[in-house]
């Protein structure tokens, strides 16, 4: 994997381009892509090129590992993806094989517990992420029940399993377990469900269009508790979506393009000024993961791939390494990543981000 | 006329069809007898293909009984029907236009031939080869036996529709209008070889035609429908003097 | 298929098959896992062909087949039972299931009976889905093992490779000779004129719903390869969208032509691969190539083939009849 | 129903050394006839000789592959149907030719579409269901549903309602009963008493000769006879090849 | 008992988009006997013509509208009739149910592509004002896409069945050999019937997607949705179009609140397969023609 200085580093994107992920993966392959052309723009990393090339995933676990494999005869120095857990599951001992670092943006919680030692987490687990959303709802909200509301797909499922088990522990009571289908366009029966079982709150966990449907028809049902949501739907996106509706709409941020940290804002208006759209978590996700790869690379001094993977077990970058990083991140020896997040709310139309939880591991 | 056989082939008792509250047949009955020949005549839309489809199970009649053989088969799979012995044909074109004219003959008489496993490890062509070059043969069909059937012309598609009826070997036969279209000198063929099967095989004939010629020559009984009810029934002359049969359906 | 067309096509299957079995020596780990696809997928687009090509039944239910056989597999081969047993529990349930989705065709047809098997499609999709304690609903099935016959281990990709396309030649076979048998006739009498067939003592009945169950069959074997091919499932591969794409492997290879799933499933397998040197213009590509291909051959790529060789054949002789010229006999 | 050889006929439609068929297969080799005006032409000939491949190509429904076909002094070869409607032909094909999920009224009158402003078309239907009454009752049920004969009256009434110079008609009486038969060979003799011109095929044949002024043998896609329609008719060879000479015997 | 109110005006709503989705299947069946698997995406994509008219070409919402009519008659319209359905109609309706489906897929890639990969807001024409029917919030978006569903159908029913032109298409559609030699201009009447159906799904658009959002996956599921519409309603009767979606509407959210919210999905098709069972024509829909 390690090669003259002449040629170019080789970083292989399998992720979701077309099928139900298609919009997330376009973000995220969007936000790598932008990161590779900085570093190129400023010297490569340790003077060589870097040169990603994209895989389709289609968003279907059998088509990923096609593609990991492609990937991998191209003997790439790191993958990038895919972000659906199934995807991963599919794929991932592949690279393990061929002892190629992984980073994923999935967050279902038994990955990482695979004893596979090539893959790392671009993101909270889900675990984490709900971890922190419990302490929330227990203390901020100070809820005695709440209603879930979750996409079954692969990444709501993932994060109902995980909330469920964290509300258990915090004793907090659910209301109503509700499913809903991804695409779903009309959320009458599920806003009535919910209300129905008067809950102290509303968890909402899903895609962006749907959170914002679901706001949206919260709104006409006049739904009084409040909406609590896990990154997802406090997004700007979902803001922009929902109008008015999304106002009050609060919950934690596991990674915000709206955190109140320069390198961060600034991050988000060249992505914006880029693509003409603003960028979700799965963009900062991919940027920060390809930063977190040069700033590690860097402190190595050379490029290998056995050598990168081992580094990041329980390694570090923080912005002094690379000011892109954007935000301190430590892998532990699962190669789940751990970083700062935020508590934040909708306030007329804009995400406000009201405090900063800081890493659990500190 | 038919020999005095007993029980009757076919036996129609008191059929009813009606759609929608308008009936197309409503109480016709007869019998045919072993080697009969029996033609139905009647206006057009008196119900004579109607009758037909309800004898055969392509229709559930409204009411009304069908018996072969003193067995009743009324409301029977057309299929189930077939391989008791009784084929037919269609007023309108029914071919397998994809299926080359040979094809079409062997598909006619392959569910009579041996069991559903034989039919899948046998002979591809069933054991039918000779007999749907007699086929061919008879009908002037070889010149297009290779070409697909929904290429033939008009009168060739009634030809290869007659010839499928035969293929199975039946007791049998209804015809619905087999001279349509058909040419003369080939009509003159077909009544020939009608007759001969009839008294070589001793298979029994229901024939629904406009033909008089025809049916005068080949029929040894004739049956007359009008709105659905018998008006007439007998041997050919007779029928054709009857002064109710030529009003509504000769003329003068 | 007239002489010469035969004989071109023997000659090109028997090459095909030479080049297939030395394919995998030169590809590298993927090549060999995009023709191990191919083959899979082939077996599941043969049995639609079955169906619809030569019976005339419509099915966009061939997904939900191929899932059942997968499923079936993923769940026994974990638990220890060897693959031949998977194989055939996968196949027969297929077969089973298919039989029993047969009825609705005894009483509709076309675009009706298509939606019945749209339908049905989306709902085992969702017992896929819903079902954790039987198919681990989304998390899907990991870790599912290639068989080893007779000691020969198939877990290298080539082996597995060698040993899907294996079970391929055996299908392709098996329904050539069916499709030659009266059975076969009998399927395209379903398919050409039902009612007439009726009449001739076709007990259509019994044949739509061999017709449905051989086809579906089939696919639970594809499905029966799928699951150690990937060696783990979730319900997302077996949508809809899957049943579309194995119809479209019929129709662009050329329904109701043996050849025809063989090249279709190569075209909608290899052909997106192919064009992915256009990156994100890929799939508008492949989309579009696919709309002017059908254009084109709307009969599909061996109706095409078929137009070609009868460009070679000599003009057919005018149908004869008796002449006035000739005597009277 | 006699026909007068005296009168003077001109040419109408006129076929040189017309080439045409399927496919490779070429079915019109060079075939050339003349239509007399205002008269009844009837084409004979054994099944697949050609001759609805003939009035395929008249009415630009099959490609000409070569030679020319003129009607009225013009060249209409490889017209398209709407102009050689606009043109005053007019064409009934053979077999079954309707809109199965319209009705019988909506049928008919499509009859009428190209038909020019002026012309009072409920005036024509009512005319057209006067002369065939099963219409009118039926006027309101989908046209499917009619029996084979009914459908055939369909079609023939609905030819008439453009009121046609030329009338192509192929096998009308397939399906109809004899009084039916009657009634259309009727209303022919009054369309050619009004100078149209019929060209018609017909296996039916004896009758059709018998109201036809001319008579023309088809065979093998080639013009062998063409002859005033009582000499074909007492021709012996075309009796024993066409006419089914066998029959006239037997039924005699 | 406010709930079930609201779960029914609410169905309704959903139902009355996807009538008005189902009513272009019924009208390609009817009038040129093609199924259009695309037919979602169709309504997916006009709404974007529109936003770039805005966007890019800086027009107001009501000229944007009108643009994007246009060029959804032209591509959607003329272009599909002329580049797809004319070489495979003839061919039976198989290669074009897949050649539409491609187009689906082609349609989806380039408006990813070209547009964008996330859902957008879209402007309303009608103010998304909600007041109350029995306890119930009914909105203005709402009431406006039924209208115009109910509208659309009685006029279609209508032009079918009195008008000469009407029935021509039917005509040309249930024997096109026939009406050629009848002089009906077969090919116009298709084009006419493909043209109709552009200008529908592009109104359809417009009126769905302040509701919808506009996003490049739209199609499929909605496509589906009115698929089985169609088919319960009775797919040779325009008016089975409403039926059908009307109730699959209030199904599904019945379904969702009252029987299962993991199986929402599977009551509507359930319902389909037994109409199509026991009612093979569709609630409302007319008996199949005569067969022997
Ligand atoms: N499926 C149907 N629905 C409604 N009416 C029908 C149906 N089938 C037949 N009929 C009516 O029943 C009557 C008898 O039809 P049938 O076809 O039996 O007449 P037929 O005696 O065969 O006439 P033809 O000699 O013209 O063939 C006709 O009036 C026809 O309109
Ligand atoms: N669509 C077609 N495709 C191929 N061959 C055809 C087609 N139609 C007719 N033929 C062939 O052309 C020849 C003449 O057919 P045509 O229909 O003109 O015969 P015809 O004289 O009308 O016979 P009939 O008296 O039976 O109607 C026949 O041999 C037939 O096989
Ligand atoms: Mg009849
Ligand atoms: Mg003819």
């Amino acid at each position: 994997t390690a090669g003259s200085a002449a040629e170019p580093i080789k970083i292989a994107d399998v992720i979701e381009l077309s099928g139900t992920g298609a919009t997330t993966g376009t973000n995220w392959r969007n936000a790598a892509a932008m990161a590779i052309d900085e570093i190129n723009a400023k010297g490569g990393i340790l003077g060589r090129q870097v040169q990603m090339t994209d895989y389709d995933t289609q968003t279907n676990p059998g088509v990923s590992r096609a593609q990991i494999q492609k990937a991998l005869d191209g003997e790439p120095y790191v993958i990038l993806g895919p972000i659906f857990s199934g995807s991963v599951k599919a794929n991932m001992n592949l690279a393990q094989q061929a002892e190629i670092p992984q980073f994923v943006g999935a967050q279902a919680e038994e990955l990482t517990h695979l004893g596979d030692d090539y893959l790392f987490r671009a993101n909270l687990s889900q675990g984490a992420g709900m971890a922190k959303i419990a302490n929330y709802i227990h203390d901020d909200i100070k809820a005695k029940s709440i209603a879930v509301v979750w996409v079954n797909n692969d990444f709501g499922k993932g994060g109902h399993d995980a909330i469920l088990k964290q509300m258990a522990s915090a004793g907090i009571k659910i209301a109503a377990d509700i499913s809903t289908e991804s695409g779903q366009a009309d959320f009458a029966a599920d806003v009535v469900k919910a209300k129905s079982a008067n809950p102290d709150a509303i968890f909402v966990y899903s895609n962006e269009e749907e959170s914002a449907r679901f706001l949206r028809e919260a709104k006409k049902q006049g739904v009084a508790v409040p909406l609590v949501g896990e990154t997802t739907l406090l997004g700007q996106k979902v803001i922009d979506l929902a109008g008015d509706a999304a106002n009050g709409a609060r919950g934690h941020v596991s990674l915000s393009p709206d955190a109140p940290i320069p390198a961060v804002q600034a991050f988000r208006d060249n992505f914006k000024k880029r693509y003409d759209n603003l960028p979700d978590h799965a963009a900062m996700q991919a940027y920060m993961a390809v930063y977190a790869i040069k700033a590690m690379t860097e402190k190595l001094g050379k490029v290998d791939s056995k050598a990168l993977a081992a580094a990041f077990h329980g390694g570090t970058v923080t912005p002094a390494m690379e000011p892109n990083v954007l935000m301190d991140a430590s892998w532990d020896k699962n190669g789940d990543v751990d970083r700062d997040s935020f508590l934040a709310e909708v306030v007329d139309g804009k995400q406000k981000i009201v405090a900063v939880l800081p890493r659990l591991a500190k | 006329m038919t020999p005095g056989v007993p029980k009757p082939v076919l036996e129609v008792r008191d059929l009813h069809k009606s759609f929608g509250g308008i009936g197309a047949v409503n109480g016709v009955s007869f019998e045919v007898h072993e080697g009969e020949i029996l033609g139905i005549i009647g206006p057009n839309g008196s119900g004579k293909s109607t009758l037909f489809n309800c004898i055969l199970g392509q229709l559930r009649p409204t009411a009304g009984q069908v018996t072969v053989d003193g067995q009743s088969v009324t409301g029977m799979r057309p299929c189930d029907l077939n391989r008791l012995g009784v084929s037919r044909t269609f007023q309108l074109l029914q071919v397998f236009p994809q299926l080359s004219v040979r094809e079409n003959l062997l598909l006619a008489g392959q569910e009579h031939k041996g069991t559903m496993l034989s039919r899948l490890f046998g002979p591809r062509d069933a054991g039918l080869g000779g007999a749907s070059d007699r086929m061919i043969e008879f009908f002037r069909l070889g010149p297009v036996a290779d070409q697909k059937a929904g290429g033939l012309s008009y009168g060739q598609q009634k030809l290869l529709d007659a010839a499928m009826a035969f293929m199975g070997g039946p007791r049998l036969v209804l015809l619905d209008e087999p001279a349509g279209g058909v040419n003369l000198t080939m009509l003159a063929n077909l009544r020939d070889r009608l007759k001969a099967i009839n008294r070589e095989r001793k298979s029994t004939f229901v024939v629904i035609e406009h033909n008089m010629e025809f049916v005068m020559a080949l029929c040894t009984r004739i049956l007359v429908l009008a709105e659905g009810r018998v008006i007439a029934m007998g041997d050919p002359e007779t029928v054709r003097r009857d002064p109710d049969v030529i009003e509504a359906y000769l003329g003068h | 298929m007239t002489g010469l067309r035969r004989l071109l096509a023997i000659v090109l299957s028997l090459g095909a098959v030479a080049v297939l079995i030395a394919a995998p020596f030169d590809l590298k780990p993927y090549g060999v896992y995009i023709l191990s696809l191919w083959a899979v997928t082939a077996i599941a687009v043969i049995g639609l062909n079955l169906m619809i090509g030569y019976a005339g039944q419509v099915s966009l239910a061939q997904g939900a087949f191929v899932g059942i056989g997968a499923y079936t597999t993923a769940l026994l081969t974990t638990h220890g039972v060897p693959w031949i047993g998977a194989l055939v529990a996968s196949g027969g349930l297929s077969f089973a299931i298919g039989w029993l989705l047969g009825y609705p065709a005894l009483r509709v047809q076309h675009h009706y009976l298509a939606f019945v098997t749209l339908a049905f499609n989306t709902l085992v999709g969702l017992i896929f889905r819903n079902e954790d304690w039987l198919t681990g609903g989304i998390g899907g099935i990991s870790g599912i093992p290639r068989p080893s016959l007779l000691g020969w281990s198939t877990n290298p990709p080539r082996s597995f490779y060698l040993f899907c396309f294996a079970v391929l030649l055996l299908v392709a076979l098996a329904t050539w000779w069916l499709i030659r048998s009266p059975w076969g006739r009998a399927f395209v009498a379903l398919r050409e004129n039902p009612v007439r067939a009726l009449s001739l003592g076709v007990d259509t009945r019994r044949y739509t719903l061999l017709a449905f169950a051989l086809g579906s069959g089939l696919g639970g074997v594809a499905g029966a390869l799928y699951a150690p091919l990937v060696q783990f499932i979730d319900p997302t591969p077996f949508g809809l969208g899957f049943s579309l794409n194995l119809l479209l492997m019929v129709i662009v290879g050329g329904s109701g032509f043996f050849l025809g799933p063989f090249v279709g499933t190569l075209v909608a397998v290899l052909l997106p691969e192919w064009l992915r040197f256009a990156q994100g213009y890929y799939l508008i590509i492949y989309a579009a190539l696919v709309i002017i291909l059908l254009a084109f051959c709307p009969t599909g790529l061996m109706g095409l083939f078929g137009r070609l060789t009868t460009a070679l054949r000599p003009v057919p002789a005018r149908p004869a009849a008796a002449t006035l010229t000739e005597t009277v006999p | 129903m006699a026909i007068d050889p005296g009168v003077t006929l001109e040419t109408d439609l006129e076929l040189d050394r017309v080439v045409a068929g399927y496919g490779k297969m070429t079915i019109l080799n060079e075939t050339s006839f003349r239509v007399a005006k205002g008269a009844i032409t009837t084409v004979i000939g054994p099944n697949g000789a050609g001759k609805s491949t003939v009035f395929k190509a008249i009415f630009g429904v099959l490609p000409v592959r070569g030679g020319t076909i003129r009607f009225a002094g013009r060249d209409i070869t490889n017209w398209q149907p709407r102009d050689l409607l606009a043109a005053g032909i007019c064409f009934v094909p053979q077999g079954r030719n309707i809109f199965p999920e319209l009705t019988v009224r909506h049928n008919l009158e499509l009859g009428g579409v190209t038909a020019p402003r002026g012309v009072d078309m409920a005036a024509r239907l009512a005319a057209v269901m006067e002369r065939f009454p099963v219409l009118r009752r039926k006027a309101d049920v989908q046209a499917s549903t009619l029996s084979g004969g009914e459908q055939k009256l369909l079609e023939i009434g609905r030819a008439l309602l453009l009121e046609p110079k030329l009338l192509l008609i192929d096998e009308p009486s397939i399906g109809l009963s004899p009084l039916m038969v009657k009634e259309m060979f009727a209303v022919l003799l009054e369309l050619r008493d009004r100078g149209v011109t019929i060209l018609m095929v017909e296996q039916n044949a004896k009758s059709a000769l018998e109201i036809s002024d001319y008579g023309l043998v088809l065979e093998l896609g080639r013009m062998r006879m063409q002859d005033k329609a009582r000499t074909i008719l007492e021709d012996p060879r075309v009796g024993q090849l066409f006419l089914g000479g066998g029959l006239v015997e037997a039924a005699g | 008992m406010g709930d079930l109110i609201h779960l029914i005006t609410a169905g309704l709503a959903t139902g009355a988009i996807y009538a008005l989705v189902a009513i272009g299947f019924v009208l390609l069946w009817q009038t040129s006997q093609t199924i259009n698997f695309a037919q979602g995406q169709f309504v997916m994509l006009p709404a974007f013509f529109v936003l770039a008219a805005m966007k890019q070409g800086g027009l107001p919402l009501w000229a944007a509208v009108l643009v994007g009519i246009a060029a959804s008659v032209l591509l959607l319209g003329v272009g599909f009739k002329k580049l797809i359905v004319d070489p495979m109609r003839r061919h039976g309706v198989l290669p074009l149910v897949i050649a539409t489906v491609a187009l689906g897929l082609l349609l989806e890639e380039s408006t990813k592509t070209l547009f964008s990969a996330q859902a957008e807001a879209f402007p309303a024409l009608v103010p998304s004002t909600t007041f109350n029917v029995l306890g119930a919030p009914v909105s203005l978006q709402d009431l406006s896409i039924i209208g115009f569903a109910i509208v659309a159908v009685v006029a279609l029913q209508l032009f079918l069945t009195r008008t000469t032109t009407g029935r021509c298409m039917q005509a040309a559609a249930q024997n096109p050999e026939v009406a050629r030699i009848l002089g009906i201009p077969v090919e116009r009447m298709i084009l006419l019937t493909f043209v109709i159906n552009a200008t529908l799904v592009a109104i359809a658009s417009v009126l769905i997607s302040p509701i919808y959002l506009a996003k490049f996956s739209n199609g499929g599921a909605l496509g589906v949705a009115a698929f089985v519409a169609a088919i319960v309603g009775g797919f040779n009767q325009i008016r089975g179009a409403i039926v059908g979606g009307l109730l699959l509407g209030v199904v599904s959210n019945l379904a969702a609140a009252y029987i299962s919210a993991q199986y929402r999905d599977a009551i509507p098709l359930i319902l389909l397969i037994l109409v199509i069972l026991f009612r093979p024509r569709g609630l409302a829909g007319r008996a199949e023609e005569r067969t022997v």
